[in-house]
């Protein structure tokens, strides 16, 4: 360990501010990184998901409206 | 006859997520012409961008005497005329020069008969007026004209018959007429019932009909 | 197939044909010139106005404003290059001729710089007159900007080619095309900054000729790709 | 016309949607562990461990992020470029994709290597700006990012989008070189700074292997999110096909 106390390890020599924000925004960034994608993909499940089944409602109604008609 | 001019095998093309046709497969042969049938969106214009080469957005085999035509390019454009919605005349130039202009990048064109083939298509005496100071269907006749100009075997024409008197048009399908009597190919979209019955066959794209029969060749 | 020579001469012919077209066309429409040139003065104009009329800064800044003045005056002119090609179908004719696409674009960009660059670097001395660049620099302002603005026309057919299909294609060609223009920016003004304090400007000459030859061999192609993919579009 | 390559097999398997979502699957968790591991360990060892710079004292900690997101945000456009000419030469779908998705990520990895050099610019030089050579290399890779990323949604036709970004990426690529060694260029003509933040001889061992893990890890985390973004791009593109269809009902 580089430093002698935990408060010296955040003060960073006095640049304590500059070096923890330049890793908060790499934090950020990557945060925003993986978690773009992710609910993306989520969002897009959801879409298709909720249009699958209204294309197989349409059908099941299609289905029952000409088997109606021919009886 | 052994290899056919055009062939195109299993095309498949989507625009917006909407299937334009499938399995399409048809040939076309020296001396015949083919007139692309459908309601309108059914993707005619589509389908002769696509055989022309401008546009790419297609899955499937385009053969050009036997070879895929991105191997012969070179060779299939130069016997290409191609006609589209666009006249590709400049407006700030005169007739001729546009025509010239024209030759200039084609070969199997003539440049003597420009004013001949400006003659042709009623606008004779017009040569040298700016295209901006004739009406939009006398545009389409200057880009028309090249058909008088042209000897490239393959013609590939989307609606060459708007914006054209009744007389006009019967002197155009005379004109496709011999091309196709001296062995020249055309593919042709239009809206007008064609006089001409002598080696033409249809090809329908339907724009709505449920797959599988979405294309027939008649 | 025509044979070699046949068609080395048939390609030379297409060149001039296409280049004269141009040509004739930017003739016919004169008006049109003048614009670009205008803008030229007066973001020039707008230094001494905005900053400082000062004749020892001026002198200083002088290279690098009519530099970037230059470079946005190119830039302004770039949309138009394919533009009415494409509305009107010429565009779609030069696609399907069997003479190769790059040449024709060659053709119409060294025209395009004839109407463009090349009035700019005749104008650029008055500029420089205006703003104090010392008389040492004068020549070499007009030689960099002989040897630079070829090169943003090439460059910038590339954001023409790929942005012709779209509507809002003037500002995005800029946002494609500024940063690729900076070299040619850098060796410029720096040219011009060397010979005014009486430095060599050998060298600088010498990287702006390699960037336009090197343009001049890869850009047609670039732009002829762009231009086959916003047609087939 | 020059016929086209014949690749081998497992190049073209590449090309389908299918299998690169698959195989991407079963990659994922072992790049994330990767990433996860030495962005961690790298990042404690630089933090706390490694010796202050006896000249810019314990802002130098900084590199840690800096190097790593910079060299990645150039590693990145060079992979859009690569990927971009796989999608137009062999019409691959699946390079397309890839290209695609490097934009965003590369443009953030870009800001990155940015705010974290202004960040550091502002104890060792006292402004939160300087135009030093790298950086304002960097932010002209940028420029072409956003350039890249506009044209990209621009275009409505995804195809047409794809290969007319392509194109740019690839004259940009061209183009990295020479805009690199004239800014170098134009910088020692205007020297504005004494020193260079990252070039220093002999960095001591304590010092440059965390840096070193620190890149690797961040090639790791590169990898990961290109993969998420890529397959989240491969189930839009391919939502018609019945794969996708039981994916999305299986789920």
């Amino acid at each position: 360990m580089f430093f002698d106390s935990f408060s010296d390890f955040l003060a960073m020599g006095g640049h304590g501010f500059y070096v923890w924000l330049a890793y908060a925004i790499a934090v950020a960034i990557i945060i925003y990184n993986v978690v773009s994608p992710l609910l993306r993909k989520k969002q897009f499940i959801e879409q298709h998901k909720r249009r699958l089944k209204r294309e197989q409602r349409l059908a099941e109604r299609q289905a029952a409206v000409e088997s109606g008609e021919q009886s | 006859m052994s290899t056919p001019l055009l062939e195109v095998q299993d095309l498949f093309c989507e625009r917006d997520e909407r299937v334009l046709f499938e399995g399409l497969n048809f040939s076309l042969e020296a001396g015949e012409i083919i007139q692309v049938e459908g309601p309108n969106g059914s993707g005619k214009t589509t389908l002769l961008r696509i055989l022309s080469g401008l546009s790419q957005a297609f899955e499937g085999d385009i053969l050009w005497q036997g070879e895929p035509i991105d191997e012969v390019r070179d060779d299939f454009l130069s016997d290409l005329l191609y006609f589209g919605h666009l006249p590709g005349v400049k407006a700030i130039l005169t007739p001729e020069e546009n025509l010239r202009w024209y030759c200039a990048l084609h070969p199997h064109t003539r440049t003597e008969g420009i004013t001949e083939a400006l003659a042709n298509v009623g606008l004779y005496g017009y040569e040298d007026v700016p295209c901006h100071s004739l009406s939009a269907g006398q545009n389409r006749r200057v880009s028309l004209a090249r058909l008088y100009l042209s000897d490239a075997p393959l013609w590939v024409l989307d609606e060459p018959f708007t914006a054209i008197d009744k007389r006009g048009v019967a002197r155009k399908e005379a004109l496709i007429a011999e091309h196709a009597a001296n062995g020249g190919s055309v593919i042709l979209t239009t809206h007008h019932e064609l006089a001409i019955r002598d080696n033409l066959r249809k090809v329908t794209l339907g724009g709505q009909a449920s797959p599988g029969e979405r294309m027939e060749v008649v | 197939m025509a044979n070699g020579n046949e068609r080395e001469m048939s390609l030379s012919r297409v060149f001039w044909i296409t280049l004269r077209r141009d040509l004739m066309l930017a003739y016919r429409r004169r008006n049109d010139l003048v614009s670009p040139l205008m803008f030229f003065l007066m973001v020039a104009t707008l230094f001494p106005l905005g900053v400082s009329p000062d004749p020892q800064f001026l002198s200083e800044v002088a290279a690098g404003v009519v530099w970037v003045a230059a470079l946005l005056a190119t830039l302004l002119s770039m949309d138009s290059l394919f533009r009415s090609d494409f509305d009107d179908g010429s565009l779609e004719q030069m696609l399907l001729s069997p003479q190769p696409l790059s040449l024709l674009v060659f053709a119409k960009i060294c025209a395009h710089w004839m109407i463009s660059g090349l009035p700019l670097t005749l104008m650029a001395p008055l500029l420089g007159l205006m703003l104090f660049l010392p008389q040492e620099g004068m020549s070499t302002l007009v030689l960099s900007l002989l040897l630079g603005t070829p090169t943003l026309s090439l460059i910038g057919a590339i954001g023409a080619g790929l942005t012709v299909g779209l509507r809002k294609g003037g500002v995005l060609i800029s946002l494609l095309v500024l940063p690729l223009y900076i070299p040619v920016l850098i060796f410029g003004t720096g040219a011009v900054q060397a010979a005014s304090t009486g430095l060599p400007v050998g060298g600088y000459l010498a990287i702006l000729g390699a960037i336009l030859a090197l343009g001049m061999v890869l850009a047609p192609l670039a732009v002829a790709a762009g231009l086959r993919i916003s047609v087939s579009d | 016309m020059a016929k086209s390559w014949k690749m081998p097999t497992w190049f073209y398997r590449l090309g389908s949607p299918r299998w690169s979502f698959e195989i991407m699957g079963k990659l994922l968790p072992w790049f994330a562990i990767g990433a996860v591991v030495l962005m961690v360990w790298g990042a404690i060892w630089g933090l706390a461990f490694a010796p202050a710079d006896y000249q810019q004292g314990n802002s130098f900690r900084i590199i840690y992020i800096h190097v790593p997101a910079a060299i990645l945000a150039q590693s990145c456009y060079l992979l859009m470029a690569v990927a971009g000419a796989i999608s137009l030469i062999w019409k691959m779908k699946v390079a397309d994709m890839v290209a695609k998705s490097c934009a965003p990520i590369g443009a953030t990895l870009a800001l990155l290597a940015l705010a974290t050099g202004a960040i550091w610019g502002k104890p060792t030089w006292g402004t939160w700006w300087v135009w030093d050579a790298r950086l304002t290399s960097m932010l002209i890779l940028l420029f072409l990012y956003i350039g890249v990323y506009t044209l990209h949604s621009a275009i409505e036709n995804e195809i047409t989008a794809g290969k007319a970004g392509a194109v740019l990426s690839l004259v940009g690529v061209v183009n990295i070189p020479i805009i690199k060694y004239s800014v170098e260029w134009w910088n020692t003509l205007h020297q504005t700074s004494t020193f260079t933040m990252t070039e220093r001889p002999a960095m001591p061992p304590e010092m440059y292997l965390p840096l070193l893990l620190m890149v690797i890890g961040f090639y790791c985390f590169f990898a990961v999110v290109l993969m998420l973004r890529t397959r989240a791009e491969i189930l839009e593109r391919e939502k018609r096909s019945g794969w996708v269809r039981e994916l999305v009902e299986a789920s």
